[in-house]
């Protein structure tokens, strides 16, 4: 309904037609790393994914997985990083784009909403203010047009008395409000491509539930491609069609989401969905805990990053053991699957007595 | 709201009245005889005891006081016969030295100090933000690094130091500018300006590097903000960002500096005012003190309170118009 | 449980509740708008908790679940009402008369790092309570290395600073410190929250060991239902500072009776696709609202689905759900739903 | 350290002194303005209240008239008398305890108006004000029935003063005074009238009697006066009223003021400065003859003094003192005083100028002192160790302080300086119970008189135990009390003069103070002034009776 | 699921051996600073001249009250003889005009003067304000309140003027130990605040939670777990605030109201400096370098330290 209001953009992308066969975003061998005064840290490895309009992909992985610093790649949002590999929206290279032409694409193009919608909201303007400045920036729309603009949006976004809310400042609006206020924002110019970074993370069970409904809405509505970053394996299986596992900075594994809960290749993946707790389980044994922790990123092994904690390399023979810490395994396609794993669980079923 | 201003106006009342009662007692409890320097010379026991009834300092020292704080708001005259001498409402009393009513000679002193403090603001503002958020936005760069350094530098400077350097530099030896005197700003701006100007760069500099460092450091702060990300991802130009998202959360910090600063400094630069002969309150706090005047010290000391109090409240309401969470 | 545990001969008969709730309110001097607001977090909360038992605290943040939590291990002192630790009211305790009653309750934290002073040694922060009640320095050290190896940590690194620890073993730091006394209550307050989700089920399992082995109790306080359904006997959950559900967990998860209860389980997402999208959601409406402004009668009415007249201007009050069934309800039509 | 060489007095002769007894830069022009930069506002300019020498230059030579002034001359010659408003120098009564002056005719106030008799007994009268305090006071020291008279605020008057007309006035005193017209040239006998007296404020306006009248004054920043058209140039022997106007500009920092007029460009060539030059100052002016060559520095004729406290130990024991005064460095002093040229070493109490030009050395000490003698006398005096005491001194002659302390120490005499401000000064000196063992102050005649110096500063009976002044040294000699008695009562002043020069050296002997030093006051003109000499019975100040402009076109406006 | 990003949740830097404290971390991050080593060096080196004070001065040879009038030239206002304001192998920093007294001599008892006086006030002040930040913002309630109000009153105080007019009154006091009084009273205000609001922080860490669980009383909370960590933002806040002692003790000598004669402060020679600033300068560069590099070098150390103990805080 908000459709007709936006002009169309000269440098928008070909119809739909065209995006069929061509993924709206293509990431290659994403690399990103933070010089550091211990050293360089790679928190993105040599990571590739691609998301189709319409769809939904979700990245999974712990916290300092590199799951933000992927986003904000994406959104070109790093200033102390180098970034390389490939970044491509509609066929168009944004890594390396100049920051006023990159300018042009961010919130227009991609948007993005974050975790703690309360500190991501600027706490001295009002709400409508803040919904509908880049829509004046980005149409040259003046500032009565921004503001409809901005009432219509929270509307859209389900805030009761979106005019008068739209006069007011972050601070006066709940939790939920706040992220749906974010995400009038981000939606604000009709978006193609919409990255949430753990958009619930810090709301309550009943309100996620709200948001997750209200972002699968306007996802239908709208056909955006959705990114949807969260470290609840929960909310994956919920929103996402795709899932990328990441682990350390790197992709552990890449699957349509029914296949990778009904048949994990990852050892990671197999143990996350082992420890957690689950609400549909009626068995009371006790979790099946990943040993160890996570790994840092200063000084990575040189091999797989997980080998330290994985079960199956602790099963498997000394040579399997020092093939998995010296050598890094790629991303290979394994049964519908994207699996990086020298000892796969798909390709043997040597250590299958170790899983379920 | 008003309720809030009510509350605030009266602390400020009390903070005020608190400062004169111990001024007051620091003057009345510490040594010094301002009957007997008003007498002279060659002063008799006799006329000494005359002079002191005469200016009310054979009395308690509670009811001086008491009279004193009445009179700032009721007025109240002073001595009594053919050279009484009626003091009216803000009364702060008569200078021992020469018999002018505190109150015209600090609003008379006023426009020096205010000048100097204003226009020393000014030139500080402007220096010292642009220096620091520059040094913010180029964060790491040589540009920030020598900037600060200069700033580090310059804040260490004692102001008698950087003073005495401009006077040699360019009166003395270039002879740019006039020995400053004070002229007043509606007898002749660019007057006023040109020998003011030393005074103000030299307090200038002091500030300008303190508050160089303070920006710098908030609006690094602010830069790092999960909202000035957010304005980024909205695709907003650079300027924008930085102009209309980052300095006005950046600066708010420094707006209570501000107010601290300019409420000490309105009172009168002393040392400034001293080094470079400024007939303003600073001065005539210094005069008073070699004399002994102190009706002159304390009101000079109550007004500069005042000041600072009022600044700080006028800070604070300004923050909520800055800042919407704030709410009175 | 395994059945060769055999029962602990300090453990009251199960009759006498190791620890039992009454009433309890708290109420928190508030501001708003110059005025004073007062918050009340608690709002009349009666539970027991048997020995060698885990009560789970579930609800949405701000319900008042960590202030319940820190009036039982009397970090607060609640306003009105008593809580009866092992038959005796530890309610208005003064500070030198809980000191004995210190080493018997414990708490173990949500943020692991924020748990541990960032400047003690592992020895001293796990040594501290044993000093504190009396004991010499190398004795207590030489426990401290021993619950280090009790909660699965390498005693050599008796002498790292938190710092040098990732979240989960400093959660195990945390845990050994409560153990220190030899607790027989434990308030876990949100103890994984904060952990990665592959970790959290590491110290779930050692919490539920050291249950077994050392006969505790715990109230364990947490905002994940499935992390509760795992740990718990008995859950509560809480709304507003109120009880609104308490029973045996199986019939709570299998059988929510409460309006709030059914969506919040209704709500969590399973990490399962395809259960995922055969499930049937209540969504509720709206936010929670605030301690300080609690909305009249039933504080969940603006939310809930059934909401009716009476639910605006009557409180319901924890009543047993159906005759003979070990759970209460607050809520005037919960029995009409119960399946 | 032989390689360092002194850059002045070489020759012996005092480069600063070059113009004692001159006037520098011809006769002025009329017209004009001068500027007087001083870095410090007026004291009183109230007729009533002002009694210090500049001040009371700048009152009577400018705004107001008494009834006796001095000459408008350079050298000793200026502390002769003129008659002002009166016709004469007055007339005594055979046993000098009556005093009658004329007032001339045609001497009008800035309104027009005439001066009479009235007006002139009326402001002797405010000077018993304690309204007023400040003033000279004579008047109270001499006239009859002053004791408790506390002005004519409440319409009280002083029966002692009698104006039979409007141009007669007679003053009746309680005991004879030879030198009372030298009173008279003092402030307090000027004319007042009682219409235009506003208490303590008249102070910042007085009424102009003078050549000079007030345009405005702002306390602390500037005071401007202009001509008093009805002054009347034939009724005045002494004021020549050269520049238009005149402009104090107050409160500008001393060593600018120095730097400004030792440049002397632009307005400040038509400048003069109030303070006297600072002595850090000295090697701008010194070396550098164009610039000596505008340079004033004519004596004070005030000595500075160590006064010691002869009423308790240890300086009730002469042979302390004595020890004092041969440990004592003048040279020490006078180079923190600024040096030789703006200062000249005392070896008695009475100033030159009372002395006929030069003070005796009664005592040969050398003059960075004694300290083997010092520390010898303090041996016969019991205190083989040494000794401890205070001295307090003003602020502003700390550095000189600092010179005592260091040479005392030489001798064993520990000292600790207490600075007090200029205004709180003679207050807590004056406190005889509670000040310290010495004091460094000095004293000044008011008129060339012996008797206006030794009865000040010897007079046991003047010790008063709050507010005392001038006999700091508490000093009470009975003999030396009856001596002063008879010198005070003689009328051939030229016996006077020599018995109080023979006082003074008896007094000396007896060493109740130090005399260390007498100051000049060193005065660097603007390139266009002219007229200008240090007058002798005004401190060394500029008489402005007489200073002008050369040109009167290149002063500002 | 109200995850807090644990940033240290990785082992500690392989650079630093395990086993290091947050103190020996600061430290190790301290040392590799160049700004830190430099300062540190130069406040050393003051230090050391103050404290070897009678000693410098006996090694050259002149107490710093001796005059020598051979050195300066009496016929121009007491003038140093010879370049540079007399600085020769008699007087290796030259003589102050007038009295000749020695330069050297002077700096050196100067810098014991001026630093003992900053130094003694920083170290009121400190232990006033913290014991007083500590007090209100641990205990709250009506303590903070009235603490609270306190501050704010002393604050509220135009404390220049103030400090003037307080030392320019007394007379027969200890101007050492009035001055050090009066810069004290003042400036506690600044360390309370910071340290209330530390404190205030701390205390709702659930450390402290933790440590009252275990049974500790308040005062070992205090000294053991408020104490400790408030001590970080302190030891910066302390080294920021020594060089507006230093500076303030030198405004008052400045303003005439500071030491008595002959004792020299860097403020009272610069003052008299002044007044010779163009006849001659090495009298008013030396004690006003002096000065200059104290101040900043305490400055540059006050900066490194909050970066690196009490990285978010700002200017109070
Ligand atoms: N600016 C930076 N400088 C150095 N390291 C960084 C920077 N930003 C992120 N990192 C590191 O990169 C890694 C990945 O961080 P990222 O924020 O992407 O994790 P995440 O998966 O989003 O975790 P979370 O669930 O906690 O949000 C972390 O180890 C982090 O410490
Ligand atoms: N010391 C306090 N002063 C004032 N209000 C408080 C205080 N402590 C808690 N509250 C308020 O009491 C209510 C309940 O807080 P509590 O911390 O118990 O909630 P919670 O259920 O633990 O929430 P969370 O899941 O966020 O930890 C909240 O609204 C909180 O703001
Ligand atoms: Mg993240
Ligand atoms: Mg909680």
């Amino acid at each position: 309904m908000a459709a007709q209001a936006v002009p169309t953009d000269p440098a928008a992308p070909a119809g739909p037609a065209a995006s069929e066969e061509q993924p709206l975003l293509s990431v290659t061998d994403l690399t990103v790393t933070f010089p550091t005064r211990h050293g360089d840290v790679r928190a993105v490895d040599s990571l590739s994914f691609a998301v189709r309009r319409g769809q939904t992909l979700g990245i999974v992985g712990e916290s300092g997985s590199g799951k933000s610093v992927t986003s904000l790649a994406v959104m070109g949002l790093h200033t102390g990083a180098r970034v390389t590999g490939s970044i491509a929206l509609v066929g168009r290279e944004l890594n390396g784009l100049p920051e006023r032409e990159l300018n042009r694409l961010r919130g227009r193009r991609m948007a993005m909403i974050f975790q703690d919608p309360l500190s991501s909201l600027h706490p001295y303007y009002t709400v409508g203010e803040q919904i509908a400045e880049h829509h004046r920036v980005h149409f040259g729309s003046r500032r009565a047009a921004a503001r409809k603009r901005a009432v219509e949006m929270l509307a859209e976004v389900g805030i009761p008395e979106p005019a008068r809310r739209a006069g007011e400042y972050p601070h006066q609006f709940s939790g939920g409000m706040r992220q749906r206020v974010m995400i009038a924002m981000a939606l604000a110019c009709e978006p193609d491509l919409l990255i949430a970074d753990e958009p619930t993370t810090a709301l309550d069970v009943t309100v996620q539930a709200q948001i997750l409904e209200l972002i699968a809405r306007l996802q239908e509505q709208r056909g955006l491609a959705v990114v949807m970053i969260t470290h609840d394996l929960g909310v994956v299986a919920r929103v996402a069609r795709e899932v990328l596992v990441m682990y350390g900075g790197r992709a552990a594994e890449q699957a349509p989401v029914d296949t990778l809960f009904a048949d994990p290749g990852h050892p990671y993946t197999r143990g996350l969905l082992d420890s957690l707790p689950r609400l549909d389980d009626s068995d009371d044994a006790p979790l099946r805990a990943i040993p160890g922790s996570p790994p840092s990123l200063l000084d990575p092994a040189p091999g797989c990053a997980f080998s330290p904690r994985c079960p199956r390399a602790a099963a498997a023979t000394p040579a399997e053991r020092a093939h998995c810490a010296g050598v890094r395994p790629e991303l290979r396609p394994s049964q519908g699957h994207l699996v990086s794993c020298h000892l796969s669980l798909h390709t043997a079923a040597r250590v299958q007595g170790g899983t379920r | 709201m008003t309720l809030y201003l009510g509350r605030r106006l009266l602390a400020v009342a009390g903070v005020l009245v608190a400062i004169a009662a111990v001024t007051f007692t620091v003057f009345y409890v510490l040594p010094s005889d301002p009957a007997a320097a008003a007498c002279g010379k060659s002063c008799s026991t006799d006329r000494l005891e005359a002079i002191r009834a005469h200016m009310g300092l054979d009395r308690p020292l509670w009811r001086q006081f008491a009279d004193f704080v009445t009179g700032i708001f009721t007025g109240r005259t002073m001595g009594s016969g053919q050279y009484a001498l009626h003091c009216a409402f803000p009364c702060l009393g008569y200078s021992y030295e020469n018999s002018e009513a505190v109150w015209d000679l600090l609003m008379d002193r006023l426009p020096v100090s205010a000048s100097l403090a204003l226009g020393a603001a000014v030139l500080w503002l402007a220096l010292g933000l642009s220096a620091g958020v520059t040094a913010a936005l180029r964060k790491d760069s040589l540009t920030d690094r020598a900037l600060m350094v200069g700033a580090v530098a310059a804040a260490s400077l004692p102001v008698y130091f950087t003073s005495m350097m401009l006077i040699y530099g360019l009166i003395r030896t270039a002879g740019l500018l006039p020995y400053p005197q004070y002229v007043p700003l509606g007898d002749d701006p660019l007057h006023w300006a040109s020998n003011l100007l030393l005074p103000w760069l030299a307090l200038a500099v002091l500030y300008a590097a303190m508050y160089a460092r303070q920006s710098r450091s908030s609006m690094i702060e602010t830069m790092a903000e999960p909202y000035i990300r957010t304005a980024r991802a909205k695709g907003l130009p650079r300027r924008t960002v930085v102009v209309k998202h980052g300095l006005r959360a950046g600066m708010t910090p420094i707006l209570t500096l501000f107010g601290m600063d300019l409420g000490g400094l309105l009172a009168g630069a002393v040392i400034t005012e001293s080094i470079f002969g400024l007939p303003g309150i600073g001065r005539l706090f210094y005069g008073a003190l070699s004399t002994g005047d102190q009706p002159v010290i304390l009101g000079v000391t109550l007004l500069a309170a005042a000041f600072i109090v009022v600044a700080n409240l006028a800070v604070d309401l300004l923050y909520a118009v800055v800042d919407p969470r704030v709410r009175y | 449980m395994t059945a060769g545990t055999a029962p602990l001969p300090s453990v009251p008969p199960p009759s006498v509740p190791l620890l039992s709730v009454r009433d309890v309110t708290m109420t928190f001097p508030g501001r708003r708008g110059g005025r004073s607001a007062p918050v009340r977090a608690v709002d009349g909360v009666s539970f027991d908790l048997a020995a060698g038992k885990t009560l789970g605290l579930v609800g949405e943040s701000g319900c008042g679940k960590s202030t319940t939590g820190r009036m039982i291990v009397r970090l607060l002192e609640p306003t009105t009402g008593s809580i009866t630790y092992d038959g005796r009211d530890i309610s208005r305790l003064g500070r030198r008369e809980l000191k004995p009653l210190r080493k018997d309750l414990q708490m173990v934290f949500q943020d692991p790092h924020s748990s541990l002073n960032p400047r003690q040694t592992v020895a001293r922060i796990i040594a501290d309570p044993l000093l504190v009640q009396g004991m010499a320095a190398a004795g207590a050290r030489k426990r401290a290395a021993e619950l280090m190896e009790m909660t699965g940590l390498i005693p050599e690194h008796i002498d790292r600073y938190p710092h040098e620890f990732s979240g989960g073993q400093a959660q195990r730091i945390g845990i050994a410190r409560a153990l220190a006394t030899g607790p027989r209550l434990i308030v876990a307050d949100e103890p994984v929250s904060a952990l990665d989700v592959s970790v959290q089920a590491q110290i779930v399992n050692l919490m539920e060991r050291l249950q077994r082995e050392l006969g505790l109790a715990y109230l364990f306080i947490a905002h994940d239902l499935s992390v509760v359904k795992r740990v718990c006997n008995r859950v509560a959950v809480m709304y507003l500072g109120r009880i609104v559900e308490v029973g045996d967990k199986e019939r709570v998860y299998a059988a929510p009776a409460h309006p709030y209860t059914q969506a919040l389980l209704s709500a969590v997402p399973l990490p399962d696709p395809v259960a995922e999208r055969a499930r049937e959601r209540i969504t509720l409406l709206g936010d929670p609202p605030s301690p300080a402004a609690p909305p009249s009668g039933c504080t969940f009415h603006p939310r809930c689905p059934k909401a009716q007249e009476i639910c605006r201007t009557e409180a319901p009050l924890l009543r047993v759900a159906a005759p003979g069934e070990a759970r209460e309800v607050a809520c005037h039509f919960a029995a009409a739903d119960n399946p | 350290s032989g390689g360092k060489q002194s850059a002045g007095g070489k020759d012996g002769k005092n480069p600063a002194a070059a113009h004692e007894g001159t006037a520098i830069g011809g006769t002025p022009q009329k017209g004009g303005t001068l500027t007087v930069l001083s870095n410090q506002d007026f004291t009183h300019l109230d007729p009533a209240r002002n009694w210090v020498m500049n001040d009371m230059d700048f009152g009577t030579r400018l705004l107001y008239r008494t009834l006796v002034t001095y000459k408008a001359t350079p050298g000793t010659q200026g502390g002769g008398l003129v008659p002002d408003l009166a016709t004469d120098l007055g007339t005594p009564s055979a046993d000098a305890r009556t005093w009658t002056f004329h007032l001339k005719q045609g001497v009008k106030y800035e309104d027009g108006s005439p001066v009479t008799a009235q007006d002139v007994k009326y402001n002797v009268e405010r000077s018993f004000s304690p309204d007023l305090p400040g003033g000279a006071d004579y008047a109270a020291r001499y006239l009859a029935g002053a004791e408790g008279y506390r002005g004519p605020a409440q319409g009280r008057h002083l029966d002692s003063v009698k104006t039979p007309d409007d141009r007669t006035i007679v003053f009746e005193l309680r005991k004879p005074f030879a030198e009372f017209p030298n009173a008279t040239v003092m402030p307090t006998f000027a004319p007042v009238p009682q219409a235009q007296d506003k208490g303590p404020q008249y102070d910042n306006r007085p009424f102009s009697s003078g050549p000079y009248k007030v345009d405005s004054y702002a306390r602390g920043k500037k005071l401007v006066l202009v001509r008093n058209d009805h002054w009347d140039p034939g009724t005045d022997e002494v004021r020549k009223a050269y520049p238009d106007k005149l402009v104090v500009l107050m409160g500008l920092k001393a060593n600018q003021i120095d730097d400004r007029l030792i440049a002397s460009q632009g307005a400040d060539a038509s400048a003069v400065s109030w303070g006297a030059l600072r002595p850090e100052s000295a090697a701008k002016v010194l070396p550098d003859a164009r610039v000596r060559e505008r340079l004033l520095a004519e004596s004070t004729n005030c000595t500075d003094m160590v006064q010691m406290h002869t009423g308790r130990a240890p300086f009730d024991d002469p042979k302390v003192r004595r020890a004092v005064q041969y440990a004592l460095d003048r040279d020490a002093v006078l180079t923190a005083s600024g040096g030789p040229a703006f200062n000249d070493l005392s070896t008695a109490y009475m100033p030159a100028s009372l002395f006929g030009g030069k003070q005796p050395d009664t005592l040969k000490i050398p003059v960075t002192g004694d300290a083997d003698k010092a520390r010898q006398l303090l041996k016969e005096a019991g205190k083989p160790d040494g000794i401890s005491t205070k001295i307090t001194a003003s602020a502003g002659d700390k550095g000189r302080a600092e010179a005592v302390q260091q040479s005392l120490g030489r001798a064993g005499i520990k000292v600790t300086i207490e600075t007090v401000d200029p205004s709180a000064f003679y207050a807590t000196i004056g406190d005889t119970e509670n000040r310290t063992d010495m004091v460094y102050t000095g004293w000044c005649p008011d008129y060339p008189s012996g008797s206006t110096f030794l009865p000040f500063v010897f007079d046991g009976r003047f010790i008063k135990e709050k507010g005392n002044s001038g006999n700091h040294s508490l000093f009470r000699d009975d003999a030396t009390m009856k001596r002063m008695d008879e010198i005070g009562a003689m009328t051939d002043t030229k016996a006077a003069a020599e018995a109080w020069q023979q006082l003074d050296g008896r007094i000396l002997a007896q060493a109740p103070t130090v005399p260390v030093l007498v100051r000049r006051w060193p005065l660097v003109l603007g390139t266009n002034i002219a007229g200008a000499y240090g007058h002798t019975s005004f401190g060394g100040q500029i008489d402005y009776a007489t200073v002008g402009l050369k040109d009167p076109a290149k002063s500002r406006d | 699921m109200t995850t807090t990003p644990t940033p240290a949740s990785s082992p500690a830097p392989a650079a630093v051996p395990a086993g290091s404290g947050p103190w020996q971390l600061a430290r190790a991050e301290l040392r590799r600073r160049t700004a830190v080593k430099v300062s540190l060096a130069v406040v050393a080196l003051f230090l050391l001249m103050a404290a070897g004070a009678p000693l410098l001065s006996s090694l050259a040879g002149w107490s710093p009250e001796e005059f020598d009038k051979t050195a300066v030239d009496p016929y121009l206002g007491g003038r140093p003889l010879g370049p540079l304001g007399g600085i020769s192998a008699d007087h290796w920093l030259g003589v102050e005009p007038v009295t000749g007294r020695d330069l050297f001599a002077r700096v050196v008892h100067g810098a014991q003067v001026s630093l003992l006086i900053a130094l003694t006030a920083t170290a009121i002040v400190v232990l006033a304000g913290t014991a007083a930040g500590i007090t209100a913002g641990y205990f709250g309630g009506r303590t903070d309140a009235v603490l609270s109000r306190l501050m704010d009153l002393t604050m509220s105080f135009p404390s220049l003027i103030f400090m003037i007019a307080m030392m320019s009154v007394a007379k027969d006091v200890n101007r050492i130990l009035l001055m050090t009084a009066v810069i004290g009273l003042f400036g506690w205000p600044g360390v309370a605040r910071v340290v209330r609001g530390q404190t205030l922080s701390l205390r709702h860490r659930e450390y402290v939670d933790a440590a009252r669980v275990g049974g500790s009383g308040p005062w070992r909370i205090l000294t053991r777990d408020i104490l400790p960590g408030v001590a970080g933002p302190v030891i910066a806040y302390t080294t920021l605030i020594v060089p507006g002692m230093i500076a303030t003790e030198a405004a008052l000598s400045y303003l005439g109201v500071g030491v008595r004669p002959p004792t020299p402060s860097w403020g009272q020679m610069i003052a008299e400096s002044v007044a010779f600033y163009d006849t001659d300068p090495m009298y008013f560069v030396i004690p006003s370098t002096c000065l200059f590099l104290t101040v900043l070098a305490f400055t540059l150390l006050g900066d490194a330290l909050r970066d690196v103990l009490d990285p978010r805080s700002g200017r109070t």
